[in-house]
């Protein structure tokens, strides 16, 4: 994929529950790698404390190309921002082998 | 007092004094885990021993009831609840399903009491988790040609405590009494002390649940309250009319009014994303959990000895 | 809060022992939404393996505008930094829906 | 030799040959919380069993020494050690409290023994534990207007062990032996097999604890040894005067030689910042917790069996 | 059909419809820390009752065969297989060490059956597991000046699974039947419960397995099948030559047939990093796990009937 | 250590089972503080989805030096890159007490 040069970083924080739906989704936007951790938070839609079953919360961080970071942001705000817990935020990196992320 | 109900009041009482007891996820897992398992196997064992000619008709009208309950709570919920269509369509799911820790705490008390009961009751379990998950998804998005059955079943059958449940159901049912007794070490003999931590658990959530109660106001706590208590009226008349033991009838009344914490929660999140899922929660976990725990099983046990006739 | 445009991203690794007092008191200052993960690390107060007890350490990810996060950091270095195992870094991020962070 | 002892010695000497074991944090969570309670549990039980009029004058006497080992051994630290006063204060507090884990080593080798003791100990161990916890943090901080009571009294009473423990002996109290009875599964029947899982991951733990003295030199090492022997003999002469058997007086010694590494550190943690936790725990886990379970606890026997006048 | 094969096959079913059941890594850990000490402890005291003049010859051969299985296939899998370098000697190591899962299996089938065997079985698993490690690293790297001997020793006798079970089996013989006995409530009585979770946890884990087996080809599928086929023909024939039961030489069949998938991954990655894991875990988890759990080990007891010449 | 003066925040993702190898080699490089939690992704090696056994990955973070975060990041690149699932970013970011990161 052509991608404009910048590496960016897009963390994902949200509900664990959609992990399976947003992953799928995410794979048909072109992301090719991603890692997740378990986390705990609070925000807007209150407490997720992550003791137990739909309470935690998933970090998905994503390094990849600039247009692509756009569509991904687009889209999630399109999709989930309604009705999930979500937020999303970017930032600029600098990656070795930037073929890894940008193909 | 039976030691169960005290751990869990242990725990609810050190959350609400916001000691820092906790139990790392993982061990709620796995509590929960060896409680679906062993509530399935026990089922399925019992299924073996049993003709299909007496459990068929039992088993019928227990999915039918299944799906009824919600059918009967939603317009309530709507109408006189004013809850949005989403949202009563959630809480009409919840509460038409089961909760396997209140059926564990139920069939206990029925230890405790030395009272008899059918000892199939797990497979209701099993029957009564899945209707109620379907009717709450139709009635939130109704049934177009965009329906997607197939994400529906998957929701619905393929959740982790449904497949933990039915599992170790057909597990037990294929190996029968002698094959499961291996198994007996970890599966039966610990399971009370299992519940034990699992309710001292469901006391610390539970205080979580309570505290954001205030938010919804007096709708939600009546609705908590009234619901279970209409549904255990329904439960223990069916009861009656299948010709279960007062134990029996007390279960099945217990299994109505009880509202679904596990299961219902994460379909209904995939599902109906714009119900929320703390409002069906504070109902499910703030309220309706402890009342039944506490008080609700004890006059579900009346209801049905008034109900069977049997003097008090 | 009329905050400073550019949102930022502060994160707090520290001894997990702090949680509820460290939440207290960044909500006094008027973090609204914060994520956090249980970690493990090596700092100049040892390591801190995270196999046990007080062993463990948590990493604390705020999103928020500038001024608060100057605020933020000022606090931390104040009261925290003398007696625990604690750093805190801070970068520029760009956020969908500022609103959410900003207010 | 016990075995719970080889499972401590396999654990310390994997971690010092820089072996790959390790056990999630989640499982020693799991395993402590088994032994809080379960220990918890047999306490209350017992009292459950046992006329006040015994009990109290014994409660009131080890309470007593829970506020007046600290505050022997303060001054020693702070004089003889040369550690700052926080620190003195913190290791007071660790060495005034007890370490449960040592607890039940003691007890499994008076089992192995066949060693009868008074089965109320458990008591003990509840009792013990609060009070060097709050001496400790006066002692640091001194009392001033200050002084919030409120929040000592929330790090003190609410935290983690001290919850389970007395929670899991209230419950035993209330619902004596035959409520507990159906619990047995899982709590006393694993109970030793528990314990030397705990065992092995105390071993890993300690190894890297042991690693650590050498920052801290000599001294540290001196008071690792020396209060725990100290203490034990002014818990074994409790233990005589207060008329408890051999094995009674063996854990009582065991209990005032044992350090704090759980309820302690965390309290003192968040009550007295300016203490080091590496040094206590450098203390409590790198010298005296392997120094009792290898060598203390038969020692202290051999001290009960001579102060009570058996012939050895 | 013995439970707990169902209970992989549930595993196996859940995740290749896709649902959600998952069990934390912790849970993970804990079932095999408790299945590996339980055998290490099953075998140590065993070796405390038998002379070792019995012992010796045996285990002497055993080691033998561990050395010598990853020499006859890796030139195969070379060959024929036409695999990298050091892919051969991978699946060499992971093919001559053992699996700890399949050899619990194999041990429940027989106690299923009741068929006996040589309850010292559990020290040959001990004693295979390294010596294929040790000879998959040398084949990989050769023998050079720099090899770093210390390292290989570290990465092969120190790994998590060696430790536990050879601590196992330290403490089992160290302490004998009586001094096992206290610990059989977490770790005995509880086996078959906590194998049959391990084995829907290796039936959900399986199942990612299987589906990357289409990455590698036909070539692989056959290697998985062929090689614990002919392993098993070489264990079964030492089986007999040593004079053991038909029930001792079908665990030593399936010793030699089975696959490691914990203990060798894990050393191989480290010592041999041109390796492709994913390869050597589809063959090993994908293809010869569920093969020998499935069909081997009854075809591994028939064989074992015929070597010995008894009619079937 | 007289290093440059902008802080880098290097992020390596990599497989669970070389931390040990890779924290002796950090160690070698100079690095002095690093925080670690345990995380499941997907890239070029396939999905590691952290269940079991040595299918998990590890997350590293140092703050350090420019040419501290250079060296890593070469060092890495030839050590790592060609036989283990493994990614590394870098990015600016701002710390208090910067003599604990450069030190
Ligand atoms: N300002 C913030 N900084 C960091 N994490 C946040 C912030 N706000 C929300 N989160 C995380 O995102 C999740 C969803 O946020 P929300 O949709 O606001 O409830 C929360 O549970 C937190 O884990
Ligand atoms: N340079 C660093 N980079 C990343 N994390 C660090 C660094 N220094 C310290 N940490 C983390 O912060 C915690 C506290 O640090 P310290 O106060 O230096 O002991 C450590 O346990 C690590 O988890
Ligand atoms: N583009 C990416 N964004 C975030 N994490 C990634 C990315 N690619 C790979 N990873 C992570 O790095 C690990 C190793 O990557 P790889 O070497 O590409 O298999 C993966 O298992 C992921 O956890
Ligand atoms: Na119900
Ligand atoms: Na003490
Ligand atoms: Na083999």
């Amino acid at each position: 994929m052509s991608d404009k040069k910048q590496p960016k970083l897009v963390v994902i924080i949200t509900e664990s529950v959609i992990e399976t739906t947003l992953l799928t989704d995410l794979e048909v936007l072109g992301v090719k790698g991603f890692t997740i951790s378990d986390v705990r938070g609070r925000g807007h839609r209150g407490t997720r404390a992550g003791e137990w079953g739909i309470d935690g919360n998933i970090r998905i961080e994503i390094v990849c190309g600039e247009s692509l970071s756009d569509q991904i942001l687009a889209f999630l705000e399109q999709k989930y921002y309604d009705n999930y817990a979500m937020i999303t935020y970017c930032s600029d990196v600098s990656v070795i082998r930037p073929e890894k992320f940008l193909g | 007092m039976d030691p169960i109900i005290l751990f869990f009041l242990l725990g609810l009482i050190a959350a609400l004094l916001r000691s820092e007891l906790r139990l790392p996820p993982a061990i709620y897992e796995f509590l929960s885990v060896l409680l679906l398992l062993t509530i399935g196997l026990k089922g399925g064992v019992e299924l073996a021993t049993q003709p299909m000619s007496t459990l068929l008709p039992q088993m019928v009208a227990v999915i039918v009831m299944g799906f009824v309950l919600p059918l009967l709570s939603f317009p309530l919920l709507l109408k006189l609840g004013r809850f949005k269509r989403a949202d009563a369509a959630s809480l009409a799911a919840h509460y038409g399903s089961v909760s396997v820790g209140t059926f564990a705490v139920a069939v206990a008390y029925l230890g405790h009491q030395q009272i008899e009961y059918e000892s199939h009751m797990p497979l209701f379990v099993v029957l009564l988790e899945v209707p109620a998950i379907i009717v709450g998804i139709i009635l939130a998005k109704g049934i177009t040609r965009e329906t997607n059955w197939k994400a529906l079943a998957h929701e619905t059958f393929l959740g982790k405590s449904i497949v933990l449940l039915l599992g170790g159901l057909l597990i037990g049912w294929a190996v029968g009494p002698s094959g499961v007794e291996p198994l007996s070490g970890l599966f039966f003999n610990t399971f009370k002390g299992v519940l034990a931590l699992f309710l001292l658990e469901m006391g610390l959530i539970t205080a979580q649940h309570v505290s954001s109660l205030r938010k919804y106001g007096i709708p939600l706590i009546l609705f908590g309250l009234g619901l279970p208590l209409a549904s255990a009226c329904i439960g223990a008349l069916l009861g009656n009319l299948l010709g279960l033991s007062v134990g029996g009838t007390t279960v099945l009344a217990t299994l109505a009014a009880s509202a679904s914490y596990i299961a219902v929660p994460a379909a209904i999140r995939t599902a109906v994303p714009e119900a929320n899922p703390a409002l069906s929660l504070a109902a499910s976990l703030g309220i309706t959990f402890p009342f039944n725990v506490l008080v609700g099983i004890p006059l579900y046990h009346r209801l049905a000895l008034q109900i069977s006739g049997t003097p008090l």
